[in-house]
């Protein structure tokens, strides 16, 4: 097992602090990621999709050691990564990289595209050579598809295109040789005409070096292309995950079927229905009681308000529902 | 109205606009004619920077002051919005034309209450005081589905969506005959989208106004708009009644386009055009999608296609490519990406 | 061949506040550059840190000594004995060069005990020959300051050269308004205190005497004259009987007594005024007589206590001051704001605004006889008060004239030029004690090497009246004019060095004798 | 808000605190005797002790140090070294004098320079803004003592349209100050030193609001006003100008205590006797109680002015909550 | 580093207005370089004439450009050797300045919390402080040389560039690229010094050229109340000189070259980290 979490939680307290003191402020707190278990082995690809603001980005920052999580396990490779990161940080950061959603943002504008690759092995105090640096550079450039790579290594970020960006972003990630990526929406802000070169891009890497990939996204329609395994997250937690093949044809909870049916589609002989919930998504520090679904949820009863539905599953799939895998309320989604 | 024939609301004409950059011209829109019909919705896709946004702005005549439109005509019921002086174009402008604009956050000023930018519009054109204006604004906030109260509030204390509802409050103020959106909901989660595609549609048939949807997403003008016009690098390559386009598509570019788009119906992996749109800072003498373009051939390099009808059963049916008439066969094999990889920029 | 001479620390003026003064100093540099010495200028910021070198830590060679004149000082103690007795060399006190000499300290001692005023000449006139040979100094002269007053508005019919000329009370006095209102007089720098107690600059005691009065007014002259005293009888070497001027009364309205007399000095020396301090020191008791005479009992014979003592005690009401602690809830007499003084003066406060102006009423009745109100006009900078001046916003400048513009002044017709000669005086005061200038063949040879004419001509504009002695000209009756000026003239001062034994190295560098 | 308040004013009383406590420690602690020249030198000795002991300067430094404190919380700033009068009574006066120069001219040049600013980031481009921009900035690169020298060797002495300086006519002075700042002469006085610092400080606001607005003017906002056909006095104005004017609002408070601060030049030149002047003429005195009691104030100024900008940042600028 | 300096003259050379103004600081650098050498006389020489007669108050003419000072020294000669302390005094402040108000800006953005508010009080502590008289009166304390009137300006500057820098930190902390420096085992140190303080070398740029513009009217400013260096003849010290002198209205030659060649140079200076500011950040607004 590469990554195992287990009922991770992150949450965030505003207001306290020293004028706290005073009893000026009552602290609220935000539950950004409530609960969330995932597995994931090497060579697979985990799709992360939810609402803006379930949670996705809070939970892959926790992945990659940014920050440390309230509560729960984070197994890596066995180990808990708390220790890891307390015994040795730079060797953590070795092993898991992130690569993020704006290509852009995630360069430093004032560094050449080589000296945006070298830091990490300069950061790591890997003891390297200039020429050995140069090398490595150009050896995870070539791998992120940037060929000829010499000929980018003294651009600035601004003089590529977004989707060279990206990939220069990727050839980052990849020269220190990680076990395990985490893309936070690497393709949301691309233009479609080159978004799929990315994603095929991440999916043959880790199909080559056996690495895992979680592939964190808001857009259902990408995911059949890149994942293996699936988790949707609602507020939070993951209220339905499986294998991708599973969840797309035999969606289960509320939440996610209505995410399936609100993605628009180019087929233009396929006409889809329209997903009948209401409401958006509340807020991290006002989670609603019960199944936190409820609210907006076309099937809730009573129960749903008052008691927080167990995980049911019928063998990789699960779904964090009273009503999953009850044969009225599941809908066969369109073949 | 009575009768069945559409009539033409707005005609763009051999429509040429640059923007001066260092003294440079960058060319924004080339030879750009279309026309619009009461009532119907049409879809402008195409990737980022290829001038749509200009067009909108070129209608709206709000260009960036650097912008400057050579040639051309934009004629709403006739009148040529180009010759007409400041003032009528004024007040013109939301009165017959309105627009939902790019990125509704920015759009709003942060330092005014939303109810009064409603109120302001609508006071810019109509002699009315301020309690009639409210009223309209309490209307059309009930009409998009955000509780009237919250007019009186500033647009950082509304949601993303429920901003873009706000903006197209503002945007059906004065009832217009046509509304142009600018990716209108790019920024926000599909479900949100959905949610207001939802109210879009149901408030045009109320209203009956006519609309331009900007999008990258050609999945979205599939199901929402009657009629395609797709645009590369400035310039329209191809037109025509939606499904038709994207099922039969006759230039390359449209054809990547539609391919690029995931379909979990069909089997085909989406694709990638490799390369990036043309520096429109330089002359351009060919195509311009040529260098990414897996048909190319020196024709195209050296001469720019024109847009013509490629079926001629239907003069709507518009393409701007040299070897339109090879597409039926060569079509299937733009799903496959091996295929674009043979075009000259790939590296 | 002897040790070389170390560089010349030459304490001087900032040039930009002190132009002239520092100008002077790098005059006599160049002068002294060619007889072979090293000379460093200096220039420290006025009055921080430059005082503190000057007298508290004597930390200097030779320093650009300016002292102004103010009538009291007329009194020939102060610029002679009072600079130059070896007993004065403690820090902050007036030796500041730690000049030691037995000759000089002994007729010091000796003109202090003489009241008679042509006998202590004969010793003072002596002891100016004492110093003019042993050149403590070199004497470069004193600045004549150049006033003027607008002739429309203003005659001053009495006028009397006094040596701080129209600040001068005499002449204040004099002044005769010709357009009924105050005279107008512009100045730069405001009153600090109306409190006699703890007024410390000269320009707080001008006005505190318009409103004060004191015993005894130094004259023009520097003489003595009567005020508030109508006779002076030294009955002994240490009793001084005083007589009252009868029928004077405090602005108020209440009589001026003897007993007011008497708790004036009684309160100065108790509360331990810090001005005052060293002029009440041989002061043991005042005594009642009867109605009109007071007695001043000394603890040993000091003959500047008329000028020094007399001449600037002011007499305070008794009724206002004797209970001013109780009165006020302050801790000591010094903190009274004194804002309404009342006092026995020519002349009473109307109002004060301060850093703006001050107002004072003429009193008709007072016994000098002041001809019109007075009015002091602050402003920023004395260019300000030279234009006001020209356009007839002022009637007198008390700010002295720069020399180059006097010319201007003068040809408007409406101007009246005053020029003051004052007795305060411009000097390269040598440190005595310091390594070089303990020579006293160096310090006259250094004398004779100071371009004086020049530096009259040049730097002080021609304006200057130049001195062989420490009591300048003005001064008539104590100045020793019989000694011959200093003259600049490089080969005697090089004589003077070679007679002594000293020699010059390859690079004309200065050596003392072996 | 209550809690922001709460904690600003915190920060405000910490900050006064630590300049007060600075302020003192450095007087007596750096090189230099300050004592030098109000005890001159050239007193004698015993003398000398005299003064000491009268101006307390005999204590232990941290008896002098708790005093100073103790006697701050009733607003006695001490006694003056040069006047031996109360430091409060002191600076009032001047610190009036140099309100009435500088508030009125320092709102005036903002007035001005903001409407000028945006007017001129309207018509970006065009000539006059070259060359007001060219002399803006010129302005502000030329000491303002220089700029005043020549105005009144202009004005006053070539033309003859001015005082030379100070603040009233001889002898005009009213008996009651306050009526001094209603009279004709008065202003006649503050006329000159009141252009040259409207130049002076013009340039700041003007630039400074170009710059905004020409940032403003490329927003969204801006052009979604105009496709709404809303008249373009009125985008300029409504919307241009009140949402570039928030960075120059909420500056003015604070510059404020920094153009007290500075009008020392002005009022040099000018012989304004204002609170600069006073603060230039105690340093040269070694007056410390004085100049200690004048930064105080330039500090609560200050201070409070930054309080002021922040509050009104958050009135100006709905997106701010104080949270 | 060298890069973004490089970068800073290609920039500003890329406007009309900043390719005068680069002109004309170069000239204003090369006389106080070559200045004391071209000078044909010394700064406080005074001039005699064939007579011996001291050339006083002399308007200007062929012999004397700009005419002479009261005491006869030659105003074109102060002129030249006034540059070199104005530039030097001007320079080294504004470049001690952002020194210190970089690093604080950047240790108080970057490392947040305690750090930030003991730095960021502190700020406001130099922010409440009265510009100029709070110089004079270190001057008045420490004594008035180059090297305290530069330690004073100094002491006070900084304030400004560490609320620009550290506002600037704080945006650049939340960018992504500092977050992937973290995940790949950047240090604190790291982080601060190779990848923020780069992209804030812009404000710095910036920073030194409204420091220098304001360090040299300060300096005019404290030598015109006349706390200069005595030693120095400086721009604002020739000012005070006339102004001392009561020459100001009277002697224009002596009073008017130093006030222009301040505001030439200081215009110069402001033009040209305009030109470079509106290229990199139009965010930089007008250092307050
Ligand atoms: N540092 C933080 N302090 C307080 N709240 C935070 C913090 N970071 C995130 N949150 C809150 O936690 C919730 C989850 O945020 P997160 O960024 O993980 O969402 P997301 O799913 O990545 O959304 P998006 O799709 O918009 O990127 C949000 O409500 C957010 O406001
Ligand atoms: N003010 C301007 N000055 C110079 N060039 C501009 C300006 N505005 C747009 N352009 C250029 O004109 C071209 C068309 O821009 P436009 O904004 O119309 O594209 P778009 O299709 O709306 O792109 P997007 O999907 O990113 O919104 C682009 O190359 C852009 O860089
Ligand atoms: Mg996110
Ligand atoms: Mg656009």
């Amino acid at each position: 097992m590469l990554l195992d979490v287990q009922d991770l939680a992150k949450h965030y307290v505003l207001g306290e602090g020293f004028s706290n003191l005073f009893g000026l402020s009552n602290p609220q707190k935000i539950r950004a990621v409530d609960g969330v278990s995932l597995r994931l082995q090497p060579g697979e690809v985990l799709g992360l999709v939810g609402e803006s603001g379930c949670g996705k980005s809070t939970l892959a920052r926790i992945l990659v050691g940014l920050e440390s999580p309230s509560s729960g396990a984070l197994l890596f490779n066995g180990n808990d990564i708390a220790e890891d990161i307390k015994s040795n940080r730079k060797l953590f950061h070795q092993k898991v990289q992130m690569i993020f959603q704006d290509p852009y943002g995630s360069l430093n504008p004032q560094h050449t595209i080589e000296e945006i690759v070298t830091r990490p092995l300069i950061y790591q105090r890997l003891g390297l050579s200039k020429a050995e640096l140069r090398e490595r550079a150009i050896a995870a450039l070539n791998d992120a598809e940037m060929m000829p790579a010499e000929r980018y290594l003294n651009k600035f970020p601004h003089e590529l295109s977004g989707g060279q960006r990206q990939r220069v972003c990727i050839a980052r990630a990849l020269v220190l040789q990680p076990d395990l990526i985490v893309a936070d929406e690497p393709i949301s802000m691309l233009d479609v005409s080159i978004k799929w070169s990315i994603v095929r891009l991440l999916k043959r890497l880790v199909k080559e070096r056996n690495i895992g990939l979680i592939y964190i996204t808001h857009d259902l329609s990408s995911v059949p292309a890149i994942c293996d395994k699936l988790a949707i997250m609602y507020l939070g937690r993951v209220v339905e995950s499986g294998l991708c093949d599973d969840i797309f044809k035999h969606a289960t909870h509320p939440y996610t079927q209505a995410l399936l049916a609100a993605s628009p589609n180019p087929n233009p002989d396929i006409r889809r229905g329209r997903p009948n919930i209401s409401g958006v998504i509340p807020n991290a520090s006002d989670i609603p009681a019960g199944c936190r679904f409820h609210p907006r949820c076309p099937n809730a009863q009573p129960q749903c308000e008052m008691e927080q539905p167990a995980e049911r599953h019928k063998g990789y799939h699960r779904a964090e529902c009273h009503f999953a895998f009850d044969a009225k309320t599941e809908v066969t989604n369109r073949a | 109205m009575a009768n069945n024939q559409k009539e033409v609301l707005l005609e763009i004409k051999n429509l040429d606009a640059h923007y001066n950059v260092d003294g440079q011209p960058v060319s924004a829109l080339q030879d750009v004619n279309f026309a619009i019909q009461k009532g119907e919705r049409v879809g402008l896709v195409g990737e980022s920077g290829c001038g749509k946004s200009t067009l909108l702005k070129a209608i709206m005549g709000v260009l960036a002051p650097n912008a400057q439109i050579t040639r051309g005509a934009i004629k709403l019921r006739e009148v040529d919005l180009l010759q007409a002086s400041q003032e009528q174009r004024r007040q013109s402008r939301w009165n017959d034309i309105a627009m939902i604009t790019q990125s509704a956050l920015n759009a709003l000023n942060p330092v005014h209450k939303i109810g009064d930018q409603i109120i302001e519009a609508i006071q810019s054109h109509r002699d009315v005081d301020k309690q009639q204006a409210r009223a309209r604004a309490t209307e059309l906030f009930e009409l998009v589905g955000v509780p009237p109260q919250r007019l009186d509030d500033f647009p950082h204390q509304f949601s993303g969506g429920m901003r873009q509802r706000a903006v197209i409050a503002m945007a059906l103020a004065l009832s217009p005959e046509i509304v142009l959106a600018d990716e209108p909901t790019t920024a926000l989660d599909v479900i949100v989208q959905d949610q207001i595609f939802e109210r879009l549609d149901l408030l045009q048939k109320e209203q009956a106004f006519s609309m331009i949807l900007v999008t990258h997403d050609l999945a979205l003008v599939v199901e929402s708009c009657s009629r395609i016009i797709v645009m590369y690098a400035g310039m329209i390559v191809e037109k025509g009644p939606t499904h038709e386009v994207v099922r039969r598509p006759f230039h390359p570019y449209t054809a990547g386009l539609r391919y690029a788009i995931p379909d979990p119906s069909a089997e085909y992996e989406p694709i990638s055009i490799p390369g990036a749109p043309p520096d429109l800072s330089q002359q351009i003498k060919g195509c311009r999608f040529a260098p990414r373009c897996p048909l190319a051939t020196s024709k195209c390099e050296l001469e720019m296609p024109p847009l013509v009808s490629s079926l001629a059963s239907d003069a709507a049916r518009q393409t701007r490519c040299h070897h339109a008439d090879q597409m039926d066969q060569l079509r299937d094999r733009f799903h496959d990406q091996s295929f674009w990889q043979t075009a000259k920029t790939t590296s | 061949q002897g040790e070389k001479v170390p560089p010349v620390d030459f304490l001087t003026w900032p040039a930009a506040k002190y132009q002239h003064y520092y100008e002077t100093s790098s005059y006599i540099a160049d002068g002294w550059r060619e007889l072979g010495l090293e000379v460093n200028l200096n220039p420290e910021p006025f009055p921080n840190p430059m005082l503190g070198k000057w007298f508290s830590e004597h930390d200097f060679d030779v320093v650009m000594s300016v002292l102004s004149g103010a009538p009291y000082r007329m009194e020939p103690d102060f610029f002679t004995n009072a600079q130059f007795n070896s007993a004065h060399s403690a820090p902050g006190d007036w030796n500041v060069g730690e000049f030691a000499d037995e000759r000089v300290d002994e007729l010091g001692e000796k003109q202090l005990a003489i009241y008679d005023a042509d006998a202590r000449r004969d010793v003072i006139l002596e002891l100016q020959e004492v110093l003019y040979d042993l050149q403590p100094e070199a004497v470069i002269g004193s600045a004549i300051s150049t006033t003027a007053i607008n002739t429309d508005n203003l005659e001053i019919p009495g006028y009397v050269p006094a040596p701080d000329g129209l600040r001068s009370i005499w002449n204040q006095l004099e002044m005769v308004s010709l357009t009924g209102q105050a005279v107008k007089m512009g100045q730069t720098i405001d009153q600090a205190s109306f409190n006699p107690l703890a007024a410390n600059i000269a320009e707080d005691f001008n006005n505190l005497s318009l409103i004060y009065d004191r015993l005894i007014e130094l004259g023009p002259d520097g003489k003595p004259r009567n005020r508030l005293a109508s006779n002076i009888k030294i009955v002994d070497e240490t009793t001084i009987d005083v007589t009252l001027r009868e029928g004077h009364t405090f602005s108020d309205g209440n009589p001026l007594t003897a007993e007011d007399v008497k708790f004036s000095f009684d309160y100065f020396k108790e509360w331990e005024a810090a001005y005052y301090k060293k002029y009440l020191e041989h002061l043991d008791e005042v005594i009642i007589q009867d109605d009109g005479t007071i007695r001043f009992k000394l603890t040993e014979a000091y003959a500047p206590f008329i000028l020094h003592t007399l001449g600037q005690v002011f007499i305070v009401p008794k009724h206002v001051w004797g209970s001013v602690i109780e009165d006020t809830g302050i801790s000591k007499p010094q903190e009274f704001r004194n804002t309404n003084p009342i006092g026995s003066g020519p002349y009473s406060l109307n109002y004060w605004k301060e850093g703006q102006e001050i107002y004072f009423t003429r009193r008709a009745d007072h016994f000098m006889k002041p001809k019109s109100d007075l009015l002091f006009v602050i402003f920023g900078s004395a260019e300000v008060v030279g234009a006001a001046l020209k356009k007839g916003d002022i009637d007198v400048s008390l700010q002295p004239l720069v020399p180059t513009v006097v010319g201007e002044f003068e040809a408007q017709e409406n101007l009246k030029i005053f020029r003051t000669y004052p007795n305060g005086y411009m000097s390269a005061r040598y440190k005595a004690s310091g390594e070089v200038f303990k020579h006293k063949a160096l310090r006259q040879a250094a004398t004779a090497a100071i371009p004086y004419e020049k530096i009259v001509d040049e730097v002080l504009g021609g304006d200057a009246t130049r001195s062989a002695s420490s009591i300048v000209p003005i001064n008539a009756f104590w100045h020793n004019d019989s000694l011959p000026l200093p003259e600049y003239d490089i080969e005697k001062a090089k004589k003077i060095l070679v007679d002594a034994g000293f020699t010059w190295d390859e690079n004309g560098a200065l050596h003392f004798p072996e | 808000m209550r809690r922001f308040l709460v904690k600003r004013l915190w920060h405000a009383a910490l900050t006064l605190f630590v300049m007060i406590t600075g302020m003192f420690f450095m007087f007596r602690l750096l090189p230099g005797d300050p004592t030098a020249t109000v005890i001159s030198p050239a007193l004698y000795p015993k003398a000398q002790a005299a003064l000491k002991v009268q101006f307390g300067l005999d204590q232990p430094l941290w008896i002098q140090y708790f005093i100073y404190l103790k006697n701050l919380t009733v607003f006695d700033f001490g006694v003056s070294f040069h006047t031996l009068r109360p430091v409060a009574g002191e600076i009032g006066n001047r610190m009036v004098n140099t309100l009435v120069l500088i508030l009125p001219s320092m709102i005036f040049a903002y007035f001005l320079g903001a409407l000028v600013g945006a007017y001129m980031a309207w018509r970006r481009g065009s000539k006059a803004e070259g060359l007001l921009v060219l002399l803006a900035t010129a302005l502000q690169s030329t000491p303002v003592f220089w700029l005043g020298m020549l105005a009144i060797l202009f004005f006053s002495l070539k033309l003859d349209l001015f005082p030379v300086g100070h603040i009233v006519s001889p002898g005009k002075f009213p008996q009651a100050t306050w009526q001094m700042y209603f009279s004709l002469d008065f202003l006649h006085h503050l006329a000159l030193p009141f252009m040259v610092n409207v130049a002076y400080q013009f340039c700041f606001p003007f630039l400074l609001m170009r710059s905004t607005m020409l940032s403003t003017i490329g927003e969204d906002y801006i052009e979604l006003a105009r496709m709404k056909g809303v008249p373009e006095n009125k985008i300029l104005y409504h919307h241009a100008m009140r949402n570039s004017l928030l960075p120059l609002a909420t500056t003015l408070p604070m510059i404020l205590g920094w153009a007290v601060a500075g009008s020392v030049v002005i009022e040099t030149v000018f012989s304004w006797p204002g609170l600069g002047l006073l603060m230039v003429e105690a340093v040269g005195r070694s007056d410390y109680p004085v100049v200690q009691a004048s930064f105080l104030l330039i500090a609560v100024l200050t201070v409070g002015g930054t309080l002021l900008a922040d509050l009104m940042y958050g009135l100006l600028d709905p997106r701010i909550s104080y949270n | 580093m060298l890069r973004t300096f490089l970068n800073f003259f290609s920039i500003v050379w890329r406007s009309t207005a900043g390719k005068i103004s680069l002109i004309v600081f170069t000239i204003c650098m090369s006389l106080a370089v070559l200045g004391p050498i071209a000078a044909p006389f010394g700064p406080t020489e005074r001039v005699y004439d064939a007579t011996g007669n001291l050339v006083r108050l002399a308007p200007p003419s062929w012999d004397h450009w700009l005419g002479t000072t009261l005491l006869g020294r030659d105003v074109w000669s102060q002129m030249l050797w006034g540059a070199r302390p104005a530039l030097t005094i001007g320079l080294l402040t504004a470049l001690g300045t952002v020194v210190i108000g970089v690093n604080v800006g950047l240790l108080a953005g970057y490392l947040g919390g305690a750090v930030d508010s003991f730095l960021m009080r502190l700020t406001d502590i130099f922010l409440g402080l009265p510009f100029l008289p709070f110089i004079i009166v270190l001057l008045s304390l420490t004594g008035q040389n180059i090297w305290t009137i530069i330690l004073a300006m100094m002491a006070v500057m900084w304030r400004s560039t560490a609320r620009i820098v550290r506002a600037e930190v704080l945006s650049l902390r939340e960018r992504q690229f500092i977050a992937a420096a973290r995940t790949t085992g950047a240090s604190d140190f790291d982080i601060i010094y190779r990848e923020v303080a780069p992209n804030v070398m812009p404000f710095a740029l910036v920073g030194i050229t409204f420091a220098l513009a304001w360090a040299i009217i300060t300096e005019a400013s404290i030598g015109f109340l006349g706390f200069g260096d005595p030693n120095v003849v400086s721009w604002g010290s020739i000012i005070y000189d006339a102004y001392a002198s009561q020459m100001m209205y009277r002697a224009p030659w002596w009073v008017v070259p130093p006030g222009i060649a301040i505001m030439i140079l200081v215009t110069s200076v402001y033009f040209m980290g305009r030109a470079y500011e509106e290229v990199v950040n139009p965010r930089i607004k007008q250092a307050v």
